[in-house]
Formats: C-alpha cells, structure tokens, sequence
C-alpha cells in the first residue's frame, strides 16, 4: 500500500484539518467527535440538512457542506459509519426550531447508529427526521439482503433537500421532498479495480487483470455479477439498460444524468461514458435536462464509475439549480 | 473466581488484548465478504474500553458492563459498534446492583444481550451473523448454568466456536456480506468470530 | 489494462463528445481538427487565451473553456501534444480583433507545435502571442534538458489570463500578466503510481510497492529522484522546501496555495497532504490567502500529487477571485 | 530503379508498413524514457500518409514528400510530428521540380532534412535524439553520392543503425528523456530507432 498518509489511525483527523484549512470561508470542522459544519450555523429558522457515513467517500459528504447543501456531515472513520454521538453532535450544532433531516444511506451499520443518534436528539426535544436512500438498483431488495445501498443518488437528493431547507421549507416538506428524491432515483456502479482502506493495508478485493465488478456499491461490494472486461458501449449500454428498466424511466421523462467516477476512473474515460449514456437515453427518448459528471461520491482510489437517474419535475429542476456553495459543488454564488 | 467489577474490568482488558491479536485476522475475514474493517473497529473500541477502564473502574459489575457498552457505542461506529454497544447495555441491565454476578445471573445477561442484538439488527440464526455465534453460546449457558461462572463461559466460548464455525456454510443475509448472496459461502462471518472470540477472552479470564 | 473505452484511437474523440454533451451552456466542440471552444465564440473586442496539449490530463484544458478562463482548448492525442493546424483552427474559431494568447507548456512538442501555428496564424495577419510556462523546480534549467516543465502553475494561470482578457485587458497587458504570474509561481510533483496510456497498455513506468518518484512532471516523468516511500508529514516538507527555496518564497509573502492530486490519489489523502502544507507555510511565516484543492492537472489515473505556490499581489487576487464559468471552475457565476 | 513521384510514395508506403511493425518497440522505447507515445504517433502519422496517397499521388517528387510533410505536421503532434514534418518539408524544397531524383539531389535532400531538424529543435550530436541516427546517415550519403540511389540509401542506414545504437549510452539532453539524465542511460532514443527504421525502409523499396 502506498498513500500519502502519516498513520492509518489519524487518516481523517488529519484530512479534516487540510478541508478546514482549505475552505474557512464555508465549513468548519469540530472536533471530539469530529463533524464538519456550515461556517454560519447554527441556523435560525432553516431546516439543518445532515448526512455522514464513513470517510473514504470524498467530496461525499464533507465536500457537499455550505449554503444551499449540507449544514453538518459527520464523518466516520474510512468506510466505518461514525457514531450516535458524532450524529448527535452534529444536529446540536446546527439545528435550531426548525429541525434536522438526517440523510442516512441504506447500510446496516449507518442505519443502526443514525437510528440512535435520532433517538437521542428526540430524547432533548429536538425535532429530528430520518430518510434513507436506497437507489443502488444492483441489490435485490429482498429478505435475503440488507436491501438496496445508498449510492449516487445520495448526491443529488444532499442538493435538493439542501436547496428546500435554504429556501425556508419546513421539516415536513423537506422531508416529503427527500422522499419524493428517493422514490424517483436509481443508480448502478461498476468496479475495475478495488480500493484500499489505509486500516487494512491490502486491496479490499481481488479481480484479475480481464475481469470487472458490476453492480457494486461505494465499498466495492459486489451486486449483480463479476465478469469479463468489456466495451464502454457494451459497458454503458448495461448500466442504462439496468437503471432505466428498475424505476422505469419512460419514454419522454425528462431526468438529471450523473456519470459518477469511483474515483481512480479518469475524466477522459468518465466524459467518453457519459457521451455514450447521453446518446442511449436519446434513442430511448428519455430528456436529459441536467447533468452532472466527475467524482462525487467515490470509493477511495477505485476504478469504476457510476450512473445515477433522478427523474426530474419543475420543482425539483428549480432547487437542483438553485444557488450552491460547497467545497465540491457550487453555483450562482 | 468471584465475578466482581474489578474482576470484570480485568476480562474486558483480556479481552482487548485477545481483539488486538485478532486484529488483522478479523479485517482479513471482512475484508474476504465486507468491507475490511471489522478488525479495526473491534481494536478502536476496546482499546477505548481500556483507556476508559485505566481512568476509573466503577463500582458495580452493572457500571462497568454499562461503561463498556456506551463505549463501543461512541467509539465503534459500523454495524458492530451499535449491536454491540445494545448487546452490552442489555446485559448491564439485568445485572442490576448486584456487587458480585453468580452463574445464573451471567446467564440472564447473555440472554438479555443475544435479544438486544435481535431486536437492533433483526437478524436470525442461519442469517451468518454474530447471531449465529450468540444462539448456540447462549443455549449452552443455560444448559451449564448450574456450574461455576468458568464452566458456563467455557460452555458458551466452545458453542460460539461452533457457531461461528457454521457461517461458513451459509448464505448471508444480513449486514454488507449480503451483498455477496452465494459467493460468501466458504467464508466465516467476521462477527460471529469476533463474538466468539470475546467469549473465549472472558472465560479464560474467569478460570 | 483495464478502461472504460472503445478503441484506444477514439479515445479523445469519444471522451470530448460527452464533454460537450455536459456542458453545452459553457462549451461547444469542434471536430477535424478537434478543439473545445466557449460557446459564446467568438469573442468580440476581448483577447483570446487558448491553451491545449496533450490529453490526460483532465480537466485541463477542455475544462477549463467557459467566461473568465479560456476561450478555446486543443486537445492532442493522449499526452501527445496537438498539431499546428488544430492550435490554428483554434484561434481562427474566438480570436477576434483583440488577438490571442497561447499558454504552452513547456515540452518539446508542445513548444514546437505551438510556436508553428503562431507563425502560420500570424501569416494570416492575427495578432497572436505566446507565452511558456516553465514551473516545475524538479527540473534543472539548463542545457542539459529541455528546460523546466509547465505544470501545476498552468492551472493558475489559465484562470488569471482568463480573467484579465474577461474584463477587457488588451493582448499587450495580458500578455504581460502571464508573463508576471510565469515568473512567480513555481510546482513540485511526486508519483506513487504511473499512469497506463490507452494505446500502450501498460503502465508508463515501474515503480516498486515501496518507491515514490519525487519531482515527477505531468506524465509521470521523472525529475529528482526515485526514492523510498515516506510518511507524508516527510513527504509534503520536501515538497513545500523545494518549492519555496526555489522562488524563493520569503517570510511576509502572500501566497495562493494550489494542492493538486495527479488522479488518483483520493482526496482524504489530498486534504491530509494540504493540511500539513498549510501548517508548514504558515511556520515559515509565508501566508496563505487563496487556495485550490483538488484534481484539477492530471496524469491519467496515476496517484500521486503536487504542490503550487503563487506569489499574490493585489491584482493576481483580484483577477482569481474573478468570476468563472467552466466545467471545473465555478464561482461568482 | 528510378527514382519518381510513383517510386517515393511505394516507398512511403512501404514505410508505413515498417513503422505500423515496429509500433509496439517504439511504444516500448518511449515508455522506458518518455511518454510511451513515439510508436502511436508515427503510426498515425505514417498511416495518414497512406491515406492520402490513395486519394493520389501528386506529380513530381517534391510534392510526394512535401504530402508526406504536411501530413505529418498535421496528424503526429508532439515532438516528432513538428520534427519530422520540417525534415520532409526541407527536403521536398531541395527536390524543386525535378522529375526524378539522381543520387547526388537525394544526398542534398537528406542534409536538408538533416538541418531542419536541427534548425527546428536545437539538437546537436550526442544529445541522443533522432540527430544522432541523422548525422551519421547522412555523412555515409555524401560519401557514398557517386552509387545509385539504393546504395545510397543503404549506406545511410547502415549508418543510421549505428547511430541509433549509440544512443544507448548517451545522457540525453533534448526531449522528455532529458529529464531523466544519467538514468537514461541504456535505453535507446525511439527517435533516432524511427530514422534508423525508415531509412532502412526507403532502402529495402529502392532495391
Ligand atoms: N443485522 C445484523 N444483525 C446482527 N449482526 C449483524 C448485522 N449486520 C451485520 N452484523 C454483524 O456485523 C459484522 C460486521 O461488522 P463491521 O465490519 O464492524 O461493520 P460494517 O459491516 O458496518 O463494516 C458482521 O460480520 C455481522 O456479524
Ligand atoms: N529537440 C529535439 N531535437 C531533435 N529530436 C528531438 C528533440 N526532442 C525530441 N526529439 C525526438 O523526438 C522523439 C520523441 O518523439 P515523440 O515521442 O513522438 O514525441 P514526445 O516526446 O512529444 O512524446 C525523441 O525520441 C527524440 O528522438
Ligand atoms: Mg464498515
Ligand atoms: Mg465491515
Ligand atoms: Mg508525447
Ligand atoms: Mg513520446
């Protein structure tokens, strides 16, 4: 393993300092336990918008922390889900009268220690929701499995909860809201090569040299089937078959494409993937309206990519462009 | 041995010891079906237990059962951290004031955190989970529950042998190694050895 | 080799139909020979800056196209630089009366291709200039090389170039902005892995588990030396002393901080190495007043990083905190 | 054999085969001490040469090898493209309107290329570039002047082979492999492999 680190244990720590430093004007990070929050919070009389999981994710969720997007994100240690009282840090130090949404993606132990902190938050009074995505259309979501992941879709639905609660929403609507996001999203992710937890010192998982992993999660975890390298077309053409059959996406929907890298996948590879989804979802007469290409929500230095639909209406197109600030994301600010 | 809480204190610190020579194994077996922490959270908690431990031990067997639990809780995160934090507050709360915990008490308290561990995760046995650790340990303490602490331990560490054991064979259905379906077979749930691997910790503590 | 493409041939081509398919409010593309044009091209009564080079290196250039940046990018085949007539059609496609400015890399290739369409576009009676960015301190200038790289500080000054041609400066003032912010911006890059060129196949050079190039251009080529991997507390300290001894960087001075990943090193690592860089500057009394963090020059999937460091003056600040609307920078717009 | 338009482009042609052969070790030459991309370029370069020479060859000498100049300034790009673009543009000026090219007009053709390249990328003998496969190959053309066009070709890589070869133990000073000093050594430059190559090429068509 070669990172540029200084000792597995003090890895996030010590990246929190460097987010810290680099982005003052938006963020700050407390520590003990360590969160990162919105430079102005808390804040009057607006919905405080949380997620966090564990760190290896990057920009998810720390980079997504600012005006118009997270208030707080509560990193846990690399692909660990953080803690109750970490959660709870984190919605005391930005909710006020008018609450906290919890952002949690479907992973037992994220939805274990959110469940928790929620509780103790609803224990001192505060008004605090949960919803938990689950758009990874890899997993069957059966009694068999943990059910579906959170993956890319995490992304967007941070961006549109974010922008209700900016815009004064109150808990309840952007509760329904995120729901709604929840309801109308899928994703698929592919793995060319695996990532390596600095904890852990060796590749999470091996693949040889002609194989791919498709249908993975943020970890890498398998889903659908491990096979053999193919085309891009072939590739792309799969995962568009995968997502676009699960919701369904139809004929004159109009959508938010997002071609996501893991993050080992270049641009040049991500922006070729992206042209070839564009040009499937054209000859399937769905609209693609907006987009959003790059590495957003990765899995450390893996190879793969992921592609997220979000099936847009009006309102949902307005708050995607509404105005953002974030150390990853921004816009009209 | 008398089960007090100095005696207690000192099967979490063996307990710590036997995670952190475990470490690597336990991040190589999540890492085989998850995602490879396993190992590293078990170590960051128990070392907080020991820290926490070196501080003060408190008085009753109850507080230090519940200074572990709330521990594990706010320093283990992942799946592990909260089924066993619940595991262990369950299990501080059937042991109540009591200054000394006999056999037939240690048993409740094994049976109170087996039903946490339901209740939080919902998993069943044949689900290749810690569960399938916890069933069989908890059903040969109760058969052994007449004998000494050691004995039941030894009783319950020799069953979650054997329940972790099982996991290989089986398909998992809960927890990330889910995500695997047939192709975790032939490998051993990370939690179920590393429950097995506390209990053994506790009852050689204990002899 | 494992990549999400088609063909090694149609790599640049396929990847920069999904760019414009991204981003076609900012951008246009052009093929035969392929360039990346602002979309508002071409530009009346502002200078031109036009930068390209190989590709692999993204989001330079192509994502760099868009209000206050560049007007146009050309791309070459990977890491090959591009051909005259691709640089000319360029220019021909935004410069207007108020000319061009192309900023070159400093690679052989480059420098010549360049300099050839700047001949054959001024055959043509276009006012057009050219500038060469020269920033790596790994590279002893001096006869006995092809001089120093341009790396990292290309970045810096593409967006500065950008924003002074946005508010109208003439091609003489721009020209010597560049000219300004070449002589006081200097880099330092390592490699931890090398990056796999599509049409090769294999990895560009071999690099032992337990070895780092230090001093690493943007392709991976080597520069001070191989050396044993280190922590990067260590690592980032011969970093930031090479840069600033070099300038040299003195106590007092003003500086924007550029912490680049070269792909695929993961940005928790990115923000931990940024972090301690911004504690060794601040220990030398060198402040740190803008910064940039994340990957924005790379070398394909190569994991590795570097460190820029640009002198600010009131106006550098000023023109950087200008606004910008490309694929890869954003803000104020 | 005469020298014509016909002859220059089956000899271009016939190029093109040898470098679209070599394109792997060219790859390989440059991976070791540049960018990988000498093999890939030339290829491109050479292939587009054939392309336009199926749509026609132009009449005279000159303007076969100025087709071929243009071409590849238009579609190699990095340092080769320019490089070699200027040689077969110089020596297409040498050609003037000459209908066939006699031995003595080639000698003068390859000392031009010789000098545009130089011209253009400041390149001395010993520096380990496509120079030192050129400056031998074309001192073994002027002494060899007198004999016919296939002997002067001959003599020329010949020569070229030799000088490829003893870039091998040279520092390199100009291009990518500059940066690696002392450490290039024992790597032969893939420019001066690519003259050698196509200077073996244009003999072998002449024969
Ligand atoms: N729903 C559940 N019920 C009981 N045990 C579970 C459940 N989900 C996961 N586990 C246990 O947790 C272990 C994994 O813990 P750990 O690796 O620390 O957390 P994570 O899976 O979040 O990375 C599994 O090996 C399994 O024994
Ligand atoms: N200044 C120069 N003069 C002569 N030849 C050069 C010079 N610089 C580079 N070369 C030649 O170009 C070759 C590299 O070409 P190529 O790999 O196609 O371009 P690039 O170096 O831009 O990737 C070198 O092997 C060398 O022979
Ligand atoms: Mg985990
Ligand atoms: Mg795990
Ligand atoms: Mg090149
Ligand atoms: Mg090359």
């Amino acid at each position: 393993m070669k990172k540029i680190i200084n000792d597995p244990k003090t890895v996030v720590a010590e990246s929190l300092r460097g987010l810290a430093a680099a982005h003052a004007d938006v963020l700050r990070v407390e520590d003990d336990p360590a969160i990162v929050v919105r430079a102005d919070a808390p804040l009057a009389g607006k919905v405080a918008v949380i997620s966090g999981g564990g760190s290896g994710h990057e920009p998810l969720h720390g980079g997504f922390v600012g005006q118009g997007m997270l208030a707080a994100a509560v990193p846990g240690a690399v692909f660990t889900s953080p803690t109750p009282d970490a959660v709870e840090a984190a919605v005391k130090a930005t909710a006020g009268d008018a609450g906290a949404l919890l952002i949690v993606k479907n992973y037992t132990g994220d939805v274990l220690n959110f469940e928790t902190a929620a509780e103790l938050a609803a224990a001192e009074g505060l008004d605090v929701r949960s919803v938990v995505i689950d758009d990874d259309v890899a997993v069957k979501d059966s009694t068999y499995t943990a059910g579906r992941r959170g993956v890319g879709g995490t992304v967007l639905l941070e961006k549109i909860a974010g922008a209700a609660a900016e815009r004064g929403d109150a808990l309840d609507a952007v509760e329904a809201l995120a729901r709604k996001v929840i309801g109308q999203v899928r994703s698929i992710g592919v793995a060319l090569t695996a990532p390596t937890v600095p904890h852990a010192g060796e590749p999470s998982f091996d693949l040889a040299d002609d194989e791919i992993e498709f249908g993975i999660g943020i970890h890498g975890e398998p889903g659908i089937e491990r096979t053999a390298v193919m085309t891009a077309d072939e590739l792309v053409a799969r995962m568009v078959e995968a997502v676009v059959t699960d919701l369904p996406f139809a004929e004159g929907d109009k959508v938010l494409l997002f071609t996501n890298s893991m993050g080992g996948t270049p641009l040049v590879e991500l922006y070729l993937a992206h042209g070839i989804a564009e040009r499937l979802l054209a000859e399937r007469g769905i609209v693609v309206e907006r987009r959003l290409v790059g590495p957003y929500i990765t899995s450390l230095e893996m190879q793969g990519m992921s592609l997220t639909l979000l099936k847009l209406d009006d309102e949902l197109t307005e708050l995607w462009d509404a105005p953002v600030n974030t150390p990853a994301l921004r816009w009209g600010v | 041995m008398a089960c007090t809480a100095e005696t207690l204190a000192a099967a979490l610190r063996a307990a710590a010891a036997v995670i952190a020579g475990h470490r690597a194994e336990l991040i190589e077996l999540d890492r085989a079906i998850g995602d490879a922490d396993h190992g590293e959270n078990m170590d960051r908690g128990f070392t907080a237990i020991v820290s926490a431990l070196d501080t003060a031990i408190p008085e009753t067997p109850a507080a230090v059962v519940k200074l572990a639990a709330t521990t594990l809780i706010s320093k283990v995160g992942g799946a592990a951290g909260p089924l066993y934090g619940t595991a262990f507050l369950r299990a501080s709360g059937k042991l109540g004031d009591a200054a000394e915990v006999d056999g037939p008490l240690l048993v409740e308290a094994l049976r109170a955190a087996l039903e946490g561990v339901q209740a939080r995760g919902k998993a069943v046995g044949g689900d290749a989970t810690m569960v399938d650790a916890l069933i069989p340990a908890v059903s040969a303490a109760e058969e052994a529950s007449g004998s000494g602490i050691a004995a039941i331990l030894s009783a319950a560490a020799d069953a979650a042998d054997k329940g972790a054991e099982s996991t290989v064979d089986l398909v998992p259905r809960k927890g990330r190694a889910s995500y695997l379906g047939e192709r975790a077979k032939g490998h051993m749930d990370p939690g179920a050895r590393s429950t097995a691997l506390l209990l053994r910790a506790f009852a050689e503590a204990a002899k």
